[in-house]
């Protein structure tokens, strides 16, 4: 039994059932990110954690103690609202004890805990503002006072960075991790950003249309993606996915694809067991950085597979360079260094880690683990 | 909501709590309008004249209301004043509204201006227009004194015209009220969409009528809930403007339901009266407060 | 809620300008007119009025009509002018409006964060019920009151007032509500605090603009009704507008109009003042609330 | 409220019994339309009476329409099942009311002080349910009066009509001369006034009940009342343009300036004339609708009384007996411009028109040519009254020529029984 346990857990309303027996067991400590696209349910399953909404089966226990039906103030949580839900009326301070304040904590106590968490934050000589005279970044900051000084058992994360720009977005993320990592809380944490899923969690349960598609760790969702769901929404640019066709060829399973110029063309397999997939569709998923110019290929893989092929579309992005091919009629993005020279129109010379890739079955899209 | 799993003592109250708090309003509101306006269309089937009497005469009661002129052309000048009444004092409404709001000095000069009328009951701001509009004492005769001698307006004593003049007095008393929701709302439209239209090259007029004003449509339906509730129970102006005069032309149904119910002692007609009121109203109100509470789920 | 702004993005150009202030100027003119006829008949005598001189401005100038229509006028058998019925009216208004108002707010509060299923058909009912005319509810509730033990009285005509003043204010406040995130209820909730905590400590302390915008309307509908007034009252609680009526509309007596505008304006004091006084927080408040859907 | 308030007027009652001459206690609760000016301080000579016996007064003034608003605030008062003590009303609404059987009985002090001799036949016909007492008459105005400026009739050599082509010169007369011949307000109260004295004029008294009293069908639709409209008709030929909606002491106020010659309006005008201090017979003239000389038509305001509890009886009697005193009789129609409704009050203190008002009241009564008035409910219920209106409005206003209103109005009395 973990520290909090959501076991077999649905939501209907009415005779709409929107989230689809969930089960998830978040350990002590544990920083859990419920990533999806919007309308996946994630956003509902962390309300009925926090007991905002009801539940219509199943049980949600915080510490071994059954939640069902029991008051929000009462489950020793603390949520921070994508709004950030600052209350416009009080200070920053009043915003911060209000809650302490509700729970009966003497007026000296609430003070201690305060100035101990606008420290912490560094939100000390904001106390007397009212929200209105914040800035977005500031109002994040006295959202998470708030929630950091009731001194929780689980924290909950409603989408806290959405309403931010992009580069306080990166660097409220870093604070959040650290805050994570010395305070040793329980998180679970809202987002439809997977980049903020993969930084910040110790593991990952990516939703879509109110089922858990998967649930693991940032390294397993990335690698081993359970579906062609998952392998598309985890990472950036999304994985390619094309159609081929499992041949065997010297003995051994090989992808059969087509390239730009109509010729079919075979890459091997990493995992032999493909061999049973002899024969039938598949779908192909081969993620950017395992597609390379011949310089930039990984050294530590087993199985690399050379394809030239007509590049389409260049993208310089500073770091790297991203390279569009058309292979099985679908655009299929690699991702060279940053120096590689290339331009459209020229055939360009692929080379592509087979280790990383993965095969999807065309009907259910699930990963087929050979 | 489907069944929830049992919950704790104070999560059950607070799930009461709120529909607690509600019952009296709904309680009171259930007994208090509809409870009565059953009562009305009960009375609106028996015998009562002066009081409430529980002998049931069928339809009768309908079958005169629609044999005295009178009704028909309250119906029909509820119709004239009511479109007109909503029409004009939206106009007017709108007009002051994007007139004040064009950073004008003396705004807060005006806006009270514009709005005290409301404040002013019709018991006796009825006189003082029924003076205004009197060709013989008001407007006219001031006019004529002044020079102009060609000018004539006694609308309020002809009967195909008396009715405007109560239009007139209600849109005086409204508009003003109107012209706040309106400004309201144009203070409520972000100015960069306005920047930006205009760097499009959108002309005044344009902007007006393209990006402005659709953008008030929430202020054009508070108005219409409010003016045509308004229209609908519009009874001290008749009484105290025209009287329901020359003759019977400025009748409303509203004063006609009060004179029968009260004055004529012929309760059973006036509570049929204020039934096919009451329908009318429900079916304009309606599809209207349907379309507008309907859940966008 | 954002302020007020100080107008329009739109610019125009100084021949326009000249044109709006000129129209306004108009308009202002045409609201005027009314109150200028009751203000110049109330200062002047009533042989000058009866005489034919009703829109110019008096030969005479009198303060007499004012001095009566407050002190000495008739009005039944007492002649003790309008003063006693001020006191009457406040100590009607001031608590329907009080109580409307709170119960709408919470009306709008439970309608709005706390849903639950079919709310939005008694938020209908309720606003349909604003449409229902007065004269059909006269009787019955004559009735009920009697039974109630509240005829004739102060608190049966506040709860009359109350009831029909509920559809409005309800709808205020339910709009006005609708724009606050519900987040704020949840941050609170799990803040712990309960219903009542979250209305008075949270959504009330922001309610300003939609609490004048509802207390102007319900003040000046209560203030000026005259026909639950007159049904309802006992012979020592009639308010303002019966004591008016009762000025203005003498049967067969002769009628001294100098005093029924010097009265009429008098009545109509208290709601003059509350619109001009809040007339600022009045767009701000409709702004804020039932202007939006 | 109430208890305190209670308690307020017995502590008022005890100090103004302990000041002297109390026979009876408690305290009458009034609902009435006299609410302002004259009429309303002519009332609290009854108030002052009242208290000089011990007995509190608690007004309930309601003014608007001819006590329109004070019949809804009386049904209001019923239906809560508190109502008032003593309730001014006209007419036919009196005998409405006892229908209801809610009005007590004031049989033994109408048989002590003999009310069956002194109060006119016509006006006991409103005052007896049933061959009960219930109400008590106050005074006794009548509509069918003219009211001239004297000075403008003798600058233009015109002398008091006596029959109706007369009349119609006269009106001609002044017509010619500039001035607007016939003051009038036009609202349909005003207009049935009117139509009072046009009535009669046309067919006598014998015509009039016929018509309005036995609502005869064939009556309300013959030739004499096509006359009678056509004598409307006539009358609307000499009203000013901007007759419409004025009130009817602005168009006295014409008279009294002498831009217009006579008004037709019940005696209650009176009031307008004294006031801008002419004299009758002087400064202004009062006489019959030309061709109704002997005749009255009246209208009567009574106290109706309402069943009350045991305890307040004895007040209710009080102020019965106190409105039926020849002395407040006298003194309350000084002031209202109207004549006792007991015909043995002296004339003493009244003016010449007054005088001459309670002359032909008592001889209408001795020959049975009291009347009552159709346009203030005396004549039927105020449904037909109500239903007559319309009709006599619309004529006035030119909706109806005269044979159409005749016709109308035969339908309007039939729709409205």
């Amino acid at each position: 039994m973990g520290f909090l346990d959501i076991a077999n857990v649905t939501k209907s309303y009415g005779a709409v059932e929107v989230l689809h027996r969930v089960d998830i067991s978040v350990a002590e400590g544990e920083f859990l990110v419920l990533v999806g696209p919007s309308g996946c349910g994630k956003s509902t399953l962390l309300n009925m954690i926090a007991g905002l909404e009801g539940i219509t089966s199943g049980e949600i226990a915080i510490k071994g103690r059954a939640m069902n039906g029991v008051h929000p103030s009462r489950r020793n949580i603390a949520m921070v609202f994508q709004s950030y839900a600052l209350y416009p009326n009080m200070t920053v301070a009043q915003n911060i004890t209000f809650g302490l304040e509700m729970h009966g904590v003497p007026k000296p106590e609430r003070e201690a805990a305060m100035t101990r968490v606008a420290a912490m934050l560094q939100i000390d000589k904001l106390l007397d503002r009212k929200p209105g005279q914040l800035s977005g970044g500031q109002r994040q900051r006295v959202a998470m006072g708030r929630a950091l000084v009731r001194n929780p058992d689980v924290f909950l994360f409603d989408e806290p960075l959405s309403n931010l720009d992009a580069k306080l977005r990166v660097d409220m993320r870093t604070e959040i991790k650290k805050l994570h990592q010395s305070l040793k809380t329980t998180i679970v944490y809202v987002t439809h950003d997977q980049i903020e899923a993969m930084t910040l969690s110790t593991r990952i349960a990516v939703m879509n249309k109110g089922y858990v598609q998967q649930l693991g760790t940032p390294k397993d969702i990335y690698d081993t993606p359970a579906n062609v769901f998952v392998a598309t929404f985890m990472g950036s640019p999304a994985m390619n996915i094309l159609p081929a066709r499992v041949v065997m060829q010297d003995g051994a399973p090989h992808a059969a694809v087509i390239d730009a110029a109509g010729q079919t063309r075979h890459l091997r397999f990493s995992q032999p067991g493909m061999a049973g997939w002899a024969g039938r569709e598949i779908l192909l998923g081969i993620r950017p950085e395992a597609i390379t110019d011949p310089e930039g290929a990984d050294r530590k893989s087993g199985n690399i597979q050379h394809l030239s092929n007509t590049v389409v579309v260049t993208e310089p992005a500073g770091a790297d360079t991203f390279v569009t091919m058309t292979l099985s009629g679908r655009d299929v993005v690699g991702r060279m260094r940053a120096d590689v020279t290339v331009t459209p129109g020229q055939s360009f010379g692929f080379t592509i880690n087979m280790d990383k890739a993965v095969a999807f079955d065309p009907d259910t899209e699930a990963r087929i683990a050979p | 909501m489907a069944r929830e799993t049992a919950l704790d003592l104070r999560t059950r109250l607070q799930e009461w709590i709120p529909k607690l708090v509600l019952a009296p309003s709904v309680a009171v509101m259930l007994v208090f309008v509809y409870g009565f306006i059953l009562f009305t269309a009960f009375l609106s089937f028996t015998d009562s004249k002066i009081l409430p009497s529980y002998g049931l005469v069928g339809w009768h009661n309908y079958w005169r209301l629609f044999q005295l002129p009178t009704w028909s052309l309250a119906i029909e000048n509820l119709a004239i004043f009511a479109a007109l009444y909503i029409v004009i004092c939206s106009v007017i409404g709108l007009t002051l509204a994007i007139l004040l709001d064009q950073k004008i000095r003396g705004e807060g000069m005006l806006r009270p201006i514009y709005l005290y009328p409301m404040a002013l009951s019709f018991i006796v701001t009825g006189t003082a227009w029924k003076w205004l509009l009197d060709p013989g004492i008001g407007l006219e005769h001031t006019l004529h004194l002044w020079g102009w001698t060609s000018f004539h307006f006694a609308w309020i004593k002809e009967s195909d015209f008396a009715i405007y003049t109560v239009v007139i007095a209600a849109v005086w008393q409204t508009s003003g009220f109107v012209m706040a929701m309106f400004l309201a709302g144009l203070r409520g439209i972000d100015n960069e969409i306005l920047k930006a239209a205009q760097m499009d090259g959108a002309s005044n007029w344009n902007l007006y009528r393209r990006i402005i004003i659709p953008q008030l449509r929430p202020a054009f339906l508070s108005a219409f809930v409010i003016l045509s509730h308004l229209a609908v129970k519009s009874y001290d102006l008749v009484v105290a403007l025209t009287g329901g005069g020359p003759g019977r032309a400025t009748e409303l149904p509203a004063t006609f339901m009060y004179s029968y119910t009260f004055t004529r002692n012929e309760m059973g007609v006036g509570a049929a009266s204020a039934v096919i009121m009451l329908m009318t109203i429900a079916a304009i109100m309606v599809p209207y407060l349907y379309a507008e509470l309907k859940e966008p789920k | 809620m954002s302020a007020v702004s100080q107008g329009t993005a739109v610019s125009n150009g100084r021949f326009t300008r000249v044109l709006i202030h000129v129209t306004l100027l108009v308009f202002a003119l045409f609201y005027l007119l009314p109150l200028f006829v009751m203000l110049v008949n109330s200062v002047k005598p009533l042989g000058e009025i009866t005489g034919g001189n009703m829109m110019a401005l008096p030969k005479v100038w009198t303060i007499q009509p004012w001095l009566e229509a407050w002190s000495t006028a008739q009005i039944g058998v007492q002649p003790t002018g309008l003063r006693p019925y001020f006191i009457n009216s406040i100590e009607m208004v001031v608590p329907a409006v009080a109580i409307s108002t709170l119960m709408g707010a919470l009306n709008g509060y439970v309608l709005t964060k706390w849903r639950f299923r079919g709310d939005t058909v008694l938020f209908g009912l309720m606003l349909f019920s604003c449409f229902i005319p007065f004269q059909i509810v006269l009787i019955p509730m004559a009735r009920l009151l009697g039974l109630m033990g509240l005829a004739g009285t102060v608190p049966g005509l506040i709860f009359v007032h109350v009831v029909y003043g509920l559809g409005f204010t309800t709808l205020y406040f339910r709009n006005y509500y609708a724009a606050f995130p519900t987040e704020l209820v949840r941050a609170a909730q799990i803040d712990g605090a309960g219903f009542f905590r979250i209305f008075t400590r949270i959504l009330l302390p922001l309610s300003g603009p939609i609490i004048v915008v509802t207390v102007i309307w319900q003040f000046t509908n209560i203030w000026n009704d005259f026909l639950f007034g007159s049904s309802f009252s006992g012979q020592a609680s009639q308010p303002m507008t019966v004591a008016l009526n009762n000025l203005v509309q003498s049967s067969t007596g002769v009628k001294a109009y100098n005093v029924h505008f010097a009265g009429a304006i008098l009545a109509a004091l208290p709601t003059l003042f509350v619109y001009i006084v809040s007339g600022r927080f009045f767009v701000r408040g409709l702004m804020a609330g039932s202007v939006k859907g | 409220m109430r208890g305190y308030l209670g308690k307020t007027l017995t502590i008022a009652a005890v100090l103004a019994m302990s000041a002297g001459i109390a026979r009876a206690e408690g305290s009458v609760e009034v609902l009435h339309w006299w609410t302002s000016g004259g009429e309303a301080a002519a009332l609290n000579v009854l108030k002052q009476d009242l208290q000089k016996e011990g007995i509190g007064w608690k007004d309930m003034p309601v003014a608007g329409g001819g006590g329109e608003q004070a019949m809804t605030v009386l049904r209001a008062r019923v239906t809560a099942g508190d109502p008032p003590t003593a309730v001014q009303m006209l007419g036919y609404d009196i005998q409405d009311w006892a229908k209801q059987g809610v009005l007590a009985n004031l049989d033994d002090i109408a048989a002590k002080d003999g009310w069956d001799k002194v109060v006119p036949a016509a006006l006991q016909k409103f005052s007896k349910y049933d061959g009960h007492w219930i109400a008590v008459p106050v005074d006794v105005h009548s509509t069918n009066w003219v009211w001239a400026n004297k000075k403008l009739l003798d600058g233009l050599g015109i002398a008091q009509p006596k029959t109706w082509d007369d009349f119609v010169a006269a009106l001609q007369k002044v017509k010619d001369a500039g001035k607007i011949p016939l003051a009038m307000g036009g609202q349909p109260w005003q207009e049935a006034t009117m139509f009072d004295g046009v009535v009669l004029s046309v067919g006598g008294p014998d015509f009039y009940k016929k018509a309005f009293i036995d609502l005869d069908p064939a009556t309300l639709g013959g030739p004499q009342m096509v006359e009678a409209f056509k004598r409307m008709d006539q009358l609307k030929g000499f009203v000013d343009p901007n007759f419409s909606g004025r009130d009817w002491n602005l168009a006295t106020a014409m008279v009294i300036k002498g831009d217009a010659a006579f008004q037709m309006m019940g005696d209650w005008a009176k009031g307008e004339f004294l006031r801008a201090n002419m004299k009758p017979g002087v400064d202004f003239m009062c006489f019959r609708t030309p061709g109704t000389e002997g005749d009255v038509t009246f209208n009567s305001d009574q106290f109706v009384m309402f069943k009350v509890g045991k305890d307040q009886q004895a007040a209710q009697n009080a102020m019965a007996e106190a409105v039926m005193s020849p002395s407040f009789q006298s003194s309350f129609n000084v002031v209202k411009g109207s004549v006792p409704a007991r015909t043995d009050v002296p004339d003493t203190a009244f003016d010449d028109c007054g005088k001459m008002a309670m002359a032909q009241l008592k001889q209408a009564n001795d020959k049975g040519t009291l009347l009552g008035s159709m346009a203030h409910g005396h004549a039927n219920p105020a449904a037909v009254k109500n239903a007559i209106y319309d009709v006599v409005t619309a004529n006035f206003n030119g909706d109806y020529d005269a044979e159409r209103a005749a016709k109308e109005l035969v339908k309007a009395v039939a729709l409205a029984q």
